[in-house]
C-alpha cells in the first residue's frame, strides 16, 4: 500500500516521531502497570496511533479535542506534555491533575485537550460544548470528538451528531472503529459495518478511512477542518483500525479475538507503513531512524525519572479542588 | 418594596447578570420568550429534547470561558441527564487536578401540587446532595431566590438552582438594588424557644403558619430555611437546635435518605447539640411513595402545616431521654 | 387529494368511529380540564388521528404499542375502555391506574398498550422490550413505538433502532412529526427535515408519509407489520402531521404558531378526508354519518357518567402498589 | 462447607435460578463468558453500550412476562439509564395502578480500593434508597449475596443487587442446597453490649476487625448488617441500639444524605431508641469528595478499621446527655 500525501517531510518525520512516542510511552506504562508502579486501569491505544497523529497534525494550537478511556495518544498527538502524563499515572502531585486522575482523565485544557474520560460517549457533548464555545468565539477555532465504535451507539453520538449539524458547529467526530467495544465485536452490537453511514441521517458528510493510514487520516481531518473553520458545520470520519492489545493491560486476561486477525493487522502497524513511505521517498535512513527513537527514548526515560523523583500527594490534597473559589 | 413573583424574580437575577457578563448564555427545550426578546437567539438557544447533550455542552462551554445556564425545567427531565451531571459536572474540576473551572447554574423545579403524577412531581435534592462536588440551593421567597441565583452565576462551580413549583405565583418583595446571599446561609425565617422547625421551600410557608397557630397556645416555634442545601449550614441548625431542645424537619421529598434524614444526622451527631436534645427529631415528609395523580391521593402523600402541627406536637410530648 | 386503499368499506367506516372517538373524547377532556373536572396537564391529539387509527389498524390483538405523553388517541386506536380512559383522567379508582397515573400515564396492558409516558423518548426502550419478548416468544408478535419529532432527537432513538437493527427485532417506530416539540419548531432542532432519513443509518427502511390520510398510514404500516412478522427486523414510518390544538390544554397559553399554518392543516382535517372519500366511495351518506357520531357521542357520554359515579381513591389507597406482592 | 468467592456465589445464583425459570435472561455490554457457554446467546444477551436502552427493553421485557437481569457492571455506567431506572422502572407499577408486574435484577458493582478515580469508584446507594419504587440490597459475604440474589430474581418487583468491587474475590463458605434470604432481614454479624456498628459490605469486615481488636480491652462491639438497603430492617437496627446504647455507623460512600443519614435518623426519630441513646450518632464514612485515583489520596478518603475504632472510642468517651 503506497501512502500519499503533500505534506512536508519535516512534517511526516514528526508524524512518524509522535506516533512512535505513543507506542513507546505506552509500552512502558503498560510494564510499570504490571510492574505495580501504575495503579488502577490502563487503556494501551497502540496500533491506532495513526489516529490521533493524522487529525491532530491538522489542527492548530487554539483547537480543542476531548478523548476517550483510551486517551494517551490523543494526549500525546495534541502536544502534552509527557513528564506530567507520566507523574499523573505514577499518581503523583506534579501528574497532570496532581494525581486525581490517573489514566483515564489525563486533560490539559492548556493545549486544548479536554481530557480522556471513563464513561463510554462520556466526552461527546463535552467536546460539542467546545464546539459551541468556538463558534461563540468566532474566532474560527474547531473542536473534534475522539470516540470508538462502541460509543457510536450510545445516545450522545446521536444527541450531538444533531445539534452539531443543526446548529453547524464546528466540529469534527472521530470514530475510531477498531471493530471491538471491551470484548464484544462491533459486527454484533451494529446494524452497519460503518459508522460513517450515519452521517447521512443528518445531511453532513460521513467519510470512512483507512485509519492505518495517518496521510489519508489527515486528508480526512484537513477537510473537515476546513468545513467547520469557513462554517460548512460538522463531518463524520470513521477510521478503520485495531487495537493490538486487549482491551485493558491486566494479568492474564485473556483475549476472545481471533489471533489471525490480530496478527493481519500487526502486518498493517500504521509506524511501519509511515517508516517504509519516508524510506521509500528517500527521506528516512536507519541513522534518521535511529535519531529519532533516540530522541522519543530520552524523552521517555526523562518523563520516567521525573515521575519517580515527583512526590506523591500528602493525604490531606485529597480535599483540594472539590470547589473552586 | 416592590413584589415579584418567585418565577419572576429568578428571571430578573438572570436577565440582571447576563447584561453584566457576556459570557453567560442559556438553553432549554424551549427559549424562555423574556429572555430570547431581549438577549435573542446566540446567548438564549431552544435545544433539542437532549438534556443529556446539552447539559454536556454546558460543560464543555463551561470549560472553554463560558457561563452557560443550563434549564432542564422540570427536575424529572434532568434524569436523561445523570451522567453528565453525576460523572462529568460533579468531577470535572477535581479529577483534573482543579486547571480549569466549570461556572454553571442547572435549573430544576420540583415538588408537588400541581397533580401531574409520579414523573412530574419530583424532590429528589437528595440525590445530588449525596454527590460530591456539587452546590445547590432550594429557596422559599422571590428574595431569597433572586439573591441566590445571582450568587450561584457568579460562582465558579456548578450550582443547581432548585426551584419550588409551588411557589413559582408566590410575590414577595424585593428590592431594586443589586444584592446577592451567600450560598451556606441559613435564614431564620421565625425566632421561637420551643421546637426548631428546618423546613424548605414550600413547607417555610407552611411552617410559619403552623407556628401562628401554635403561637396561640403559648408554644414558640423557631423555623430554620436552610436555603442552601450543599454547602449546607449546619451552625445554624444546630445552634437553633441547641436552643429549643427540639427538632421538626418538614420536607416535601419522601424521608428514606433525604434532606430530612442528613439534617436528622448532622443534629444528632454532633455533641453539644446531641446533649441538648430533648425529644427524638420528628421528619414530617411525603410518603415514600411514587406521587400519585388524583387529588384526594396527592393529598395524602405531602405533608402540610397540620402534619407539621402534629409533628411538633409529638416532640413537645415526648418524654425526655430516661438519665441513664 | 384522493385517497387509496383496499380495506372493506366496514372497516373504513370503522376507523373513522375510531377516529371521531378520539376528536370528541378529546374535545370533552379538554373541556372537563378548563372546568376543573381533570387535574394536571393534557396533551391533545386532535390533528393527528389518522396515525395512530392507521398503525393500530394493522395490528393484531397480540401486537403491542407504547405511547408518549399525548397518549388518548394511541389508547383508543389499540382498543382502550373509554369508561376506564375518562374515569383515570376524572382521577378515580375505577380508572386504568386506580387515579395513580392521569392522562400521562394510562396504560391498559390487557390490550397491549404499554402506557402513555411523561418523558420525551422514555416509551421507546421499553417498547423495544416488548419487540424482544415478541421475538423470544417466538409467536409472530410485533410492537410498536409512537414517538414524537422531538423525541427522534433524543438518545434513545438511536439507541433503540440500532438494537432494534443489529437483533433483528419484529419493531415498528412510528414518528408522529407535527413540526413542534412544545414550542420549539423541528426546523430549529432537526439538521433534517425528514426523520425517515436517519433510517439509512441503520440499515432499515424509513418511510415517509402523509400522516392526515389514514390508508397512507395503514398501508406502511402494513407492509413494516409484514415484514416484522416474517423476521426481516425494524422499521421507520414518519407520519407528517400536525396538532390543532396548543401543546397543553391550558387557560390563556398563547400558541407560537402562525396562525395561516394552523388553518392550512386544519383545512386538511384526516377525518374530513376519511369522510369524503367514504362518501364518494358512496360508502356512507348522511344518515350513516349520524350513526357512527351518535354512536361514538352515546358511548363517550356513557363513559363521563361512568367516570363521574366513580368513587375517588381513598387515602390510605396511596401507598397500596408501591411494590407488587 | 464448600467456599466460594462473592462473585462465584453471585454468578451460582443466578445460573441457579436460569436454569429454574426459562423466563430469565441476561443483558450486560459483554457477556460473562460462563453464563453465555451455559445458556447461549438468546438468554445471555451481549448489548451495544446503551445502558439507558437495555435497561428500558429490560423493563418492557418485564411488563410482557420476562424476568431479565440487567447487569449495569460498575455502578458508574449506569447513570446513563437514571431515567429509566427512576421515571419508569420506579415508578410504572405504581402509576400503571398494579396492572401488571415488573420483576427484574439489576446489578451493579460499588465501591472504592481498585485506584480507579473519581467515576469509577462510587457508592451512590442512597441515590437509589430515595427514590420510591425500588428495592436494592448490599451484601457482605458470599452466603449473603447467594441468597439474596436469588430472592431478588424471584422478587415481583425491580431490585437493585449492589455488589462491592472490594470483595469479589473474598471466599466464604455457601452451602450446596437451595436456600433464600428474605429482603428486609438484617443480620447481626456480631453480638456485643458496648455500642452497635451499622456497617456495609467491606465495611462489615473491618468492623469485625476493629471488634477483635477492642474485645482485646474488654469492649464489646455489637455489628449489625443490614443486608438490604431497601427495605431496611429498622427494627433489628433499632434493638441493637437500645440494647447498646451507642451507634456507629460505617459506609464506604459519603455521609451527606447517605445510607448513614438514614440510619441516624431512624435510630434518632424513634422515640424508644432515642431514649436509650447514651451518645451522639457517629458516622464513619467517605470523606465527601470525589474519589481520587492516586493510593495515598484514596486510602486518606475511605474509612477503615482504625477509623471505626476511633468512632467507637469516641461514642464511648461521649458524655451523657445532660438531663435538663
Ligand atoms: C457508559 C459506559 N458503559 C460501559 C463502560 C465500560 N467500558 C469501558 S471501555 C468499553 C468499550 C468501549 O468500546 P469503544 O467505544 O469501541 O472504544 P475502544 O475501547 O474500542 O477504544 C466499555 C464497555 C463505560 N466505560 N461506560
Ligand atoms: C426528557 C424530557 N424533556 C422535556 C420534556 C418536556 N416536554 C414534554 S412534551 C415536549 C415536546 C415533545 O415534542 P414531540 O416529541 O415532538 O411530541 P409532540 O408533543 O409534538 O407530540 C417536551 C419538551 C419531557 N417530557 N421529557
Ligand atoms: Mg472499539
Ligand atoms: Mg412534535
Amino acid at each position: 500500500m503506497a501512502l500519499s500525501t503533500n505534506l512536508s517531510p519535516d512534517k511526516q518525520r514528526e508524524m512518524l516521531r509522535q506516533m512512535l512516542t505513543i507506542r513507546r510511552f505506552e509500552e512502558r506504562a503498560s510494564a510499570d502497570y504490571l510492574a505495580g508502579k501504575i495503579y488502577g486501569v490502563v487503556h494501551c491505544y497502540i496500533g491506532e496511533e495513526a489516529v490521533a497523529v493524522g487529525v491532530c497534525t491538522a489542527l492548530g494550537g487554539n483547537d480543542r479535542i476531548i478523548s476517550t478511556h483510551r486517551g494517551h495518544g490523543h494526549c500525546i498527538a495534541k502536544g502534552a506534555d509527557l513528564n506530567r502524563m507520566m507523574a499523573e499515572l505514577y499518581g503523583r502531585q506534579t501528574g497532570y491533575c496532581k494525581g486525581k486522575g490517573g489514566s483515564m482523565h489525563i486533560a490539559d485544557f492548556g493545549i486544548g485537550m479536554l481530557g480522556a474520560n471513563g464513561i463510554v460517549a462520556g466526552g461527546i457533548s463535552i467536546v460539542t460544548g467546545a464546539g459551541l464555545a468556538a463558534q461563540m468565539e468566532g474566532k474560527g477555532g474547531v473542536a473534534v470528538s475522539f470516540f470508538g465504535d462502541g460509543a457510536s451507539n450510545a445516545g450522545p453520538f446521536h444527541e450531538c451528531l444533531n445539534i452539531a449539524a443543526a446548529w453547524k458547529l464546528p466540529m469534527i467526530y472521530v470514530c475510531e472503529n477498531n471493530m471491538y467495544a471491551a470484548q464484544t465485536a462491533a459486527a454484533q452490537t451494529h446494524a452497519l459495518p460503518d459508522v460513517a453511514a450515519r452521517a447521512a441521517g443528518y445531511g453532513i458528510p460521513g467519510i470512512v478511512v483507512d485509519g492505518n493510514d495517518v496521510f489519508a487520516v489527515h486528508q480526512a481531518a484537513s477537510g473537515a477542518v476546513d468545513r467547520a473553520r469557513s462554517g460548512g458545520g460538522p463531518t463524520l470520519i470513521e477510521c478503520k483500525t485495531y487495537r493490538w492489545r486487549a482491551h485493558t493491560e491486566r494479568k492474564g486476561q485473556p483475549d476472545p479475538r481471533d489471533q489471525a486477525e490480530v496478527e493481519a493487522w500487526k502486518r498493517k502497524d500504521p509506524i511501519a507503513l509511515l517508516e517504509r513511505q519516508l524510506r521509500d521517498q528517500g527521506e528516512l535512513d536507519d541513522p534518521g531512524l535511529r535519531a529519532i527513537e533516540g530522541g522519543v527514548m530520552s524523552a521517555l526515560e526523562a518523563a520516567v525519572a521525573f515521575a519517580e523523583a515527583s512526590p506523591f500527594p500528602l493525604p490531606e490534597q485529597a480535599t483540594d479542588d472539590v470547589f473552586a473559589a | 418594596m416592590r413584589e415579584l413573583t418567585y418565577n419572576e424574580a429568578a428571571l430578573e437575577a438572570i436577565a440582571e447578570e447576563m447584561r453584566r457578563d457576556p459570557k453567560i448564555f442559556y438553553m432549554s427545550t424551549d427559549a424562555l420568550p423574556p429572555l430570547l426578546k431581549e438577549f435573542g437567539e446566540q446567548r438564549v438557544k431552544a435545544t433539542p429534547i437532549t438534556e443529556a447533550a446539552f447539559t454536556g455542552i454546558g460543560i464543555g462551554a463551561a470549560g472553554c470561558g463560558f457561563r452557560p445556564i443550563v434549564d432542564w425545567r422540570q427536575v424529572t427531565f434532568c434524569f436523561v441527564a445523570m451522567d453528565q451531571i453525576v460523572n462529568q459536572a460533579a468531577k470535572i474540576h477535581y479529577m483534573f487536578g482543579g486547571q480549569v473551572t466549570f461556572p454553571m447554574l442547572f435549573r430544576a423545579s420540583v415538588g408537588g401540587g400541581g397533580l401531574v403524577a409520579a414523573q412530574h412531581s419530583q424532590s429528589p435534592y437528595s440525590m445530588f446532595m449525596n454527590v460530591a462536588g456539587l452546590k445547590m440551593f432550594l429557596p422559599s421567597t422571590p428574595y431569597d431566590m433572586k439573591g441566590l441565583i445571582k450568587t450561584a452565576i457568579r460562582d465558579n462551580n456548578p450550582v443547581i438552582s432548585f426551584e419550588s413549583s409551588r411557589l413559582m405565583g408566590r410575590r414577595g418583595p424585593v428590592p431594586d438594588e443589586d444584592y446577592t446571599i451567600p450560598l451556606g446561609q441559613a435564614d431564620v425565617k421565625r425566632e421561637g424557644s420551643d421546637v426548631t422547625v428546618v423546613a424548605l421551600a414550600w413547607l417555610v410557608h407552611e411552617a410559619l403558619a403552623a407556628a401562628e397557630e401554635l403561637a396561640k397556645e403559648g408554644i414558640s416555634v423557631e423555623i430554620v430555611d436552610p436555603r442552601t442545601l450543599v454547602p449546607l449550614d449546619k451552625d445554624t441548625i444546630r445552634s437553633s437546635v441547641r436552643k429549643t431542645g427540639r427538632l421538626v424537619i418538614a420536607d416535601e421529598a419522601g424521608p428514606t435518605a433525604g434532606f430530612s434524614a442528613e439534617v436528622a444526622a448532622v443534629v444528632t451527631e454532633d455533641a453539644a447539640t446531641f446533649a441538648r436534645l430533648k425529644a427524638p427529631v420528628k421528619r414530617v415528609c411525603a410518603l415514600q411513595v411514587p406521587i400519585p395523580y388524583s387529588p384526594v391521593l396527592e393529598n395524602a402523600v405531602f405533608p402540610d402545616r397540620n402534619r407539621i402541627i402534629a409533628g411538633i406536637r409529638e416532640v413537645l410530648d415526648a418524654k425526655q431521654p430516661a438519665a441513664a
